[in-house]
């Protein structure tokens, strides 16, 4: 025990030596075949070959994980299983309002240092709260809007345009009901625009406020019922059918919070080639995500040459490829030397992804975690009746 | 007389093992649950007696809710599945010997567990489902949004298909070995005295079988009333089922809602448990002459 | 009530026949047994009757009338089950009404009919209980009752007897008998015990193979079997081999005279070889001394074992060329070794053909 | 009039198999497409990518499948060590409290497991049986108990306790007993006890993930995420997987244990 | 072979007496039939002989020896269950071995004592065969196979013939007693049929509600009961009620002289009532013509019911004060309704104590 206290005032050297031949258990979650893949494919090979270090996967949702460690932590648990989590928002908070982490770590990385803009918010805020060395940045995500090139010439650029468009479009635009994850993002790009940004719901904590602050939005899109696809009467269950839908041309817009969505599609030939990406002039909400280390990690050396390793240029751009999972990265561009500037350029992210300069100029961050099930219950009363 | 002691203790001897499993394990859980839903709870610092997390969950609405729809998609299936498996059960009963495939086929959904049919009724009813495909080949529906929403729905219907798709084997299998006893011998006396083959059912084959029927019913209702799994991934979001609701609580990243997790964990364990003594009244009452 | 003719019926189950031409006339209001081994096809039978069964072949009469084609609930067969099937789940009084509340008689009705066959049957104070707290007797009586409940042309039991200990099977066959003098429906009963075919039928078919090998009054078949089958199956006997020397049959040195009606009924051949068969009891043992005066075969023999079974005593005689079976009453008692004078009426001979 | 009763109940019977069947036959058609868009009935393409990933040892179903079948047998094996026993008990003795143990044994199947494990959770945990197969192997004996036990105790009651007896006569002691007389005579209630173990333990996913924490990855605990994110190529193919194993078992089982005995009719309840 | 003692043998389920201070002696070599009504205790008491139970009070010896400490292996007491209980996951053969493979017998001598065994019950063919194929009385034998296979001191039969239809059991029983007359073991054999244990056994414990009732021969028994239920377990017998005057009974106006040993034995005092027992076949019917001459009580009578039933004839004959049950063998052929003359022995008469 004493040792892994100590593995933060080690040289990386000795991190490395002593995470050699060890075995990382990374909890993360595992809906995802294509992320699957490259974590115990691409990762797994590497960490091998380059640390003889064993990977190991295991597919847990974050709130599983943190309430594992929790019950462990209450009963002073002090040895667990779980090395790296892959970890944001609320659940983030909660770990750290419960002393579940261990750190702050991510400074003691090399790459963090080398690849990262430490004083971004975007690398050292998660959901609006301080990260304070706790948390090491792994991939970014993003809301985009897709259309079909072909069908619409112009795509719109500001919120107005966007609703112009719906009106003068009856019945070929609809998002997902909520809770869908993508349905629920829409809307809160939504009240962004109807009540006026999102800084106002920062700490905010009465509840009555906020629902009455969200309202108008929510009046805004039961208004906007009649120009939606079969009048708003239904509203598609799940991203996947409002996919679906725009696939069979059923309706001529569709979105989702993976700026790389449109290509992949393509590529899997569910989306026709004519499909595009689109984001909003204000922006659309963005979010990080993160590596953490429990605090009762039985191997935190190798959770820190694991974190490392996913924060290494090489990592990052493998991961931003459309083919291995094309997530974003979380690199600064300025930080990157001529050669890797170089290597990301070559890679192909597709005819319908926007560049992540684009991305990164119209990004805004996510509400507090704790606001989404209020805005799902108010919809469901207002909205979807 | 030393034999005679052994072979006093010798039942006891022999359910030792099982005893200390069923009490350690299972008793012991249930004392635990208990325990945690009056908030005793040492290991979180809870040490004091209290009615309180009962009472609160009680008057949420969101626990009414759920607790309204868990019974009813527990008894709508329960229900549907008994009538369907009974039918099934029945006719499998009459059919002619060489029908060997048909009755070892329709025991194959028992052995798939319920996750991997949740993933079947999800390929086939949602909007774009087969179901609606074929639908819409058949020209019965012109669009896709025509067809009722059946899955992630308000009324369970999704959870309910999957609880039918695996429980009418279940029942069938159950009460068919026990018509197939009665088979023949008093169907032919009940003939013989002038019974139609309506009244041989409705005299003879059911009440013969009510016993197996409602113990069909009654494990097939605790099942599915007490899974997480299956609302877990077909359910809507609002209201939710019981266990799925514990469930959440359960898994909160606020360790001290795990009290209330427990009082709805056992409301479920009471009212299956009332089911049971239920149960069992009306078998007495129905079955004066068993 | 109702006469019953079966015309060349025939029944395979799979490629087995089970019933093969089977030929049988009951007379109306008759009390039949239907006596054979096990297996030889009695329920078979009677379930065709009954109209459980199909037959495959041949012709089922009620009253000069085919039922072939009517459904057993309107033949007005009932068939009372070997082992009784009360259903579980009904009481003793809803057994009984079972059949008129398939046939929508009232509630009213029902009860009083109810009431008066549990009187019938003894047992007025168990309407309400359940089968399974009756004894075995009692039972049997129920499913009696449920059967006469719709008042049936015709009862077909099957086995009625023989789960039942001994008392109470005295009990029941008296009952039955009793039940059958007042209410003289046709009854066909299965058995395979012959002591009770003879103490309760009219008339007695014996079956064998899925067919009837004689069909007749108990006396008749016990005394003058057709075939050896039958004999055998109604009891000890005695087959003496004899050769047919002009009008006279050579036993044991003896010459017996033949009358002609017996010749001519036996199509006896000079030469042939017919076999005389004698039950035990129709042999009478005496001790040397005494006096015999009947026409009579006679022999000495003497006594190679003996058996005391309470109300008869069975002996072995050597008579030199066999050994005899003899059951003589208590009274007469002869001890192993004894020398005895062994006596055989003439007419309680009868004559068989085929091998001794 | 009686074919027209028999063509309607014939047609029902095959509605209502097909029904059942149906949506499996479906799946199989899922596991070789991603390419099937609304509203065509047949897949555009079809592809081995599903089995590929499947097979592909990094992903780790090969394991999850050992580990399933690990903890099945496992679980079966100590199932049947508890259950034989008990079941001797109940089924061939009378004695205080069997009626009260007799209810305590079918509890589990009506009280949900959930809430007996949410009950016992953190104290497995505080007696190191969380995240490991033998904590795994123990919470599944929860739901699989009552069935094992009820199935043999049928069996023990129709054998009754005579041929022991008759062997005890004959000179033979407990143990020559059990294994010459009980245990071949029991064998088909062990056959169908033990299938019936296998598959609920097989099939568990809640306890396994509650208990295991994660570190326990059984074959299910891959599927659900599946089916959970709506991936029907990959959902199905480890659907089949799943089912095939499951198959197989109960055929080579029923390979080993049933000789020419005729079968038992126990099955399940 | 063993001497078997019973002494004061209780035992009780639950707070129910099964066997209640039970004696008897069992002479070594003896076939002893132990003979009862369904419930009286028949196989309890095997079962306690046997080790597989334990008395609550009371002595079992063997040869003097208490055995109720010593295990039933030990005991060299094999009991063959009412059912056969062949092992049917073993072959003819293994079931045969099954007690030798215990004791550890090597597997030569097994095979060897197996097949002198089949031979003995005729079944050498059927080493093989699965019990499952074999017929009843197979069934019956392999299992008497299996425990004579371990030579047991003391043979103990529970009902070994009541799963057996007539012929069968016939075999077995001829069967049983060649065995037992060779072998010479002491065998006790259960059962509830009077007829077999009057057949089979040297000696007959008539069993009722847990105590021995009288123990003797089967003729003795038959003859000279000592109770009124020993009477009738043996069959149909009058009971005529007699009143004591001096030296004689007075019983339908005749009266009949009673010797001094019949009164001594009897304990008899003027003015008690007396019952005299007259077994129906002890009774002679003849025709009225027929002269007599023996020391016989002698009746006019006439017969009100007449029944054949094959080897004899049940009749009822009124004698004015009482309705007499007599049988009669077949020769003896009398009509309903015909007058005839009742001759009864007066050795024939048993008198027992009672009301009638
Ligand atoms: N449903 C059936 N299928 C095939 N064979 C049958 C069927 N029913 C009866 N049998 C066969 O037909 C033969 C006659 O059977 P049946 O029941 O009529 O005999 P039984 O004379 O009543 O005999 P028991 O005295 O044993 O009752 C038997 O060999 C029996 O095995
Ligand atoms: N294990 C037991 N527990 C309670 N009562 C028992 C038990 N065994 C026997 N009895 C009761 O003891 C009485 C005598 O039983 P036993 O089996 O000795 O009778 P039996 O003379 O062999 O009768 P049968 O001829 O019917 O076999 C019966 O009333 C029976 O119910
Ligand atoms: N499925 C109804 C409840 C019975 C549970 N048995 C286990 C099912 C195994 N597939
Ligand atoms: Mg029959
Ligand atoms: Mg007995």
């Amino acid at each position: 025990q004493k040792q892994e206290e100590n593995v933060l005032e080690q040289e990386w050297k000795e991190v490395i030596a002593s995470a050699k031949g060890t075995e990382v258990n990374f909890y993360m979650w595992g809906g995802s075949r294509t992320i699957n893949q490259w974590v115990k494919g691409y990762v797994a090979k590497n960490l091998k070959e380059k640390y003889d270090i064993t990977l190991n996967m295991v597919p847990m949702d974050a709130t599983d994980f943190v309430n594992k460690l929790l019950g462990e932590k209450q009963i002073g648990k002090k040895e667990g299983t779980i090395d790296l989590l892959w970890i944001n928002g609320e659940n983030f908070k909660t770990a750290m309002d419960n002393e579940l982490l261990f750190g702050p770590f991510a400074d003691n990385l090399p790459n963090y240092n080398r690849y990262m803009n430490t004083d971004s918010k975007q690398i050292t805020t998660d959901f609006g709260f301080p990260t304070k060395g706790y948390e090491a940045p792994y991939s970014k995500a993003q809301f985009i809007f897709i259309y079909d090139q072909n069908k619409i010439e112009k795509a719109p650029y500001s919120f107005e345009e966007l609703i112009a468009w719906v009106k003068s479009h009856p019945g070929k635009f609809t998002y997902p009901a909520l809770p869908d994850f993508t349905g629920s993002a829409f809307v809160r790009h939504v009240i962004y625009e109807i009540t006026g940004g999102y800084e106002q719901y920062y700490n905010l904590e009465d509840e009555a406020e906020i629902r009455k602050k969200i309202r108008p939005a929510l009046e805004f899109l039961a208004d906007l019922e009649p120009y939606l696809w079969r009048e708003g009467e239904t509203y598609p269950s799940t991203i996947a059918q409002l996919d679906n839908m725009f696939a069979d041309g059923e309706v001529l817009m569709s979105m989702g919070y993976d700026p790389s969505k449109a290509t992949s599609e393509i590529v899997k030939g569910t989306y026709p080639d004519s499909a595009r990406t689109f984001v909003l002039e204000s922006g659309t909400i963005s979010n990080t995500n993160f590596l953490a280390i429990p605090f009762n990690s039985p191997n935190k050396a190798g959770a820190l040459v694991v974190a490392n390793f996913l924060e290494s240029f090489e990592a990052q751009l493998s991961k931003y490829n459309p083919e291995n999972w094309g997530a974003l990265p979380v690199f600064s561009y300025d930080k990157l030397n001529d050669q890797e500037k170089e290597e990301l350029a070559d890679l192909d992210l597709g005819i319908a992804t926007l560049s992540q300069e684009v991305l990164d100029k119209h990004s805004v961050p996510e509400l507090p975690a704790d606001l989404v099930p209020i805005i799902e219950d108010e919809w469901n009363k207002i909205v979807g009746k | 007389m030393k034999l005679m002691k052994y072979s006093i203790i010798k039942p006891y001897i022999l359910l030792t093992p099982a005893l200390i499993i069923l009490f350690g394990l299972f008793l012991g859980g249930v004392i635990l649950a208990l325990a945690q839903s009056f908030g005793y709870f040492p290991l979180l610092g809870l040490n004091t007696f209290t009615l309180k997390y009962y009472i609160e969950i009680f008057t949420s609405t969101e626990f009414l809710d759920a607790l309204r729809y868990s019974f009813y998609i527990s008894f709508v299936s329960s229900f549907l599945a008994v009538v369907i498996g009974v039918f099934l059960a029945y006719q499998l009963v009459r059919l002619p010997k060489e029908y060997k495939l048909v009755r070892l086929i329709y025991k194959l959904p028992i052995i798939v567990p319920h996750i991997i049919a949740s993933l079947l009724v999800f390929l086939f009813f949602t909007q774009s489902g087969l179901a609606a495909r074929i639908l819409y080949h058949l020209g019965v529906i012109k669009e896709l949004q025509i067809f009722p929403q059946l899955v992630f729905d308000r009324w369970g219907i999704g959870i309910i298909l999957v609880y039918l798709w695996k429980e009418i084997p279940f029942v069938a299998l159950v009460v068919y070995t026990v018509l197939n006893n009665i088979n023949n011998s008093f169907e032919q006396v009940a003939a013989n005295l002038g019974a139609s083959q309506q009244q041989i059912f409705w005299n003879i084959y059911l009440p013969l079988s009510l016993p197996s029927i409602g113990s069909a019913f009654i494990i097939v209702f605790a099942f599915s009333f007490g899974a997480f799994e299956i609302p877990f991934l077909l359910g809507s979001t609002y209201p939710k089922t019981l266990p799925v609701l514990a469930y959440q609580s359960y898994v909160s990243s606020d360790l001290l809602q795990r009290p209330y997790a427990m009082v709805i964990a056992i409301t479920l364990t009471v009212i299956c448990l009332g089911l049971i003594y239920i149960y069992k009244k009306l078998l007495d009452l129905v079955l004066r002459y068993k | 009530m109702a006469e019953i003719e079966l015309q060349n019926l025939s029944k395979s189950f799979e490629d087995k026949s089970v019933i093969d031409s089977l030929n049988l006339t009951v007379n109306d209001g008759e009390l039949v047994a239907l006596l054979g081994p096990s297996g030889c096809g009695k329920t078979t039978t009677l379930n065709i009757i009954a109209g459980l069964l199909e037959a495959d072949n041949g012709d089922l009469l009620f009253d000069n009338q085919s039922v072939l084609d009517m459904p057993t609930k309107e033949r007005g067969a009932v068939l009372v089950f070997q082992n009784y099937l009360l259903f579980p789940h009904m009481s003793v009084g809803q057994n009984i009404a079972f059949g008129l509340k398939m046939r929508g008689i009232d509630k009213k009705t029902r009860k009083q009919r109810v009431s008066e066959l549990l009187e019938l049957v003894g047992l007025t104070a168990y309407a309400d209980y359940s089968p399974n707290d009756l004894s075995g007797g009692q039972k049997q009586r129920v499913a009696l009752a449920r059967a006469l409940a719709i008042n049936p042309q015709v009862l077909l039991l099957d086995e009625p007897f023989s789960n039942l200990d001994a008392n109470l099977r005295e009990d029941m066959q008296n009952f039955i008998r009793n039940l059958h003098l007042e209410e003289e429906m046709t009854t066909i009963f299965v058995t395979h015990d012959r002591d009770e075919a003879m103490l309760m039928a009219d008339q007695i078919a014996v079956m064998n193979q899925g067919k009837i090998e004689q069909y007749g009054k108990a006396k008749e078949l016990y005394t003058k079997p057709k075939t050896r089958f039958v004999s055998d199956f109604f009891g000890k006997a005695n087959y003496l081999k004899l050769e047919l020397e002009d009008n006279n049959f050579i036993f044991n040195g003896v010459s017996i005279l033949i009358s002609e009606k017996d010749k001519l009924a036996l199509k006896l051949r000079s030469g042939k070889s017919i076999v005389a068969m004698i039950r035990p009891e129709f042999i009478e043992l005496e001790s040397m001394e005494i006096e015999r005066n009947e026409e009579t075969l006679e022999f000495s023999g003497s006594v190679v074992e003996e058996h005391f079974v309470g109300d008869k005593i069975y002996y072995q005689v050597d008579i030199g060329s066999e050994i005899l079976e003899v059951t003589e009453l208590p009274q007469k008692s002869f001890e192993v070794g004894e020398e005895v004078k062994v006596i055989i009426a003439l007419e309680n001979i009868w004559f068989m053909e085929g091998e001794g | 009039m009686i074919t027209t009763a028999k063509v309607i109940r014939t047609t029902l019977i095959y509605i209502l198999l097909l029904s059942l069947i149906l949506p499996l036959m479906v799946l199989v058609i899922w596991s070789f497409t991603n390419d099937w868009p609304w509203p065509k009935l047949f897949p555009q393409s079809f592809t081995l990518e599903g089995w590929k990933y499947f097979i592909n040892p990094v992903n780790g179903a090969w394991d999850a499948l050992q580990s399933s079948f690990l903890i099945g047998i496992g679980v079966t094996l100590l199932a049947l060590l508890v259950s034989i026993p008990a079941a001797k008990a109940l089924g061939l003795y009378d004695f205080p409290g069997k009626r009260l143990i007799n209810i305590l044994v079918l509890a589990p199947i009506i009280i949900p497991p959930l809430a007996v494990t949410m009950g016992i959770h953190i104290n497995f945990m505080k007696y190191g049986l969380t995240d490991n197969v033998i904590g795994v192997m123990i919470v599944h004996l929860i739901p699989c108990i009552p069935y094992s036990i009820r199935i043999l105790t049928n069996v023990f009651e129709a054998m009754g306790d005579k041929l022991e007896l008759q062997a005890k006569v004959l000179g033979a002691n407990s143990w020559q007993t059990f294994i010459y007389v009980t245990l071949p005579l029991i064998y088909p209630g062990i056959f169908s006890a033990g299938i019936m173990v296998f598959i609920i333990s097989f099939s568990q996913y809640l306890l396994t993930f509650l208990i295991g924490g994660g570190q326990v990855v059984t074959f299910p605990m891959v599927l659900f995420p599946l089916v959970k994110s709506g991936d029907r190529m990959l959902a199905a193919v480890y659907s089949w997987v799943f089912i095939i194993a499951a198959l197989i078992f109960t055929l080579v089982m029923e390979r080993i244990f049933k000789q020419d005995q005729n079968k038992n009719q126990a099955f399940y309840m």
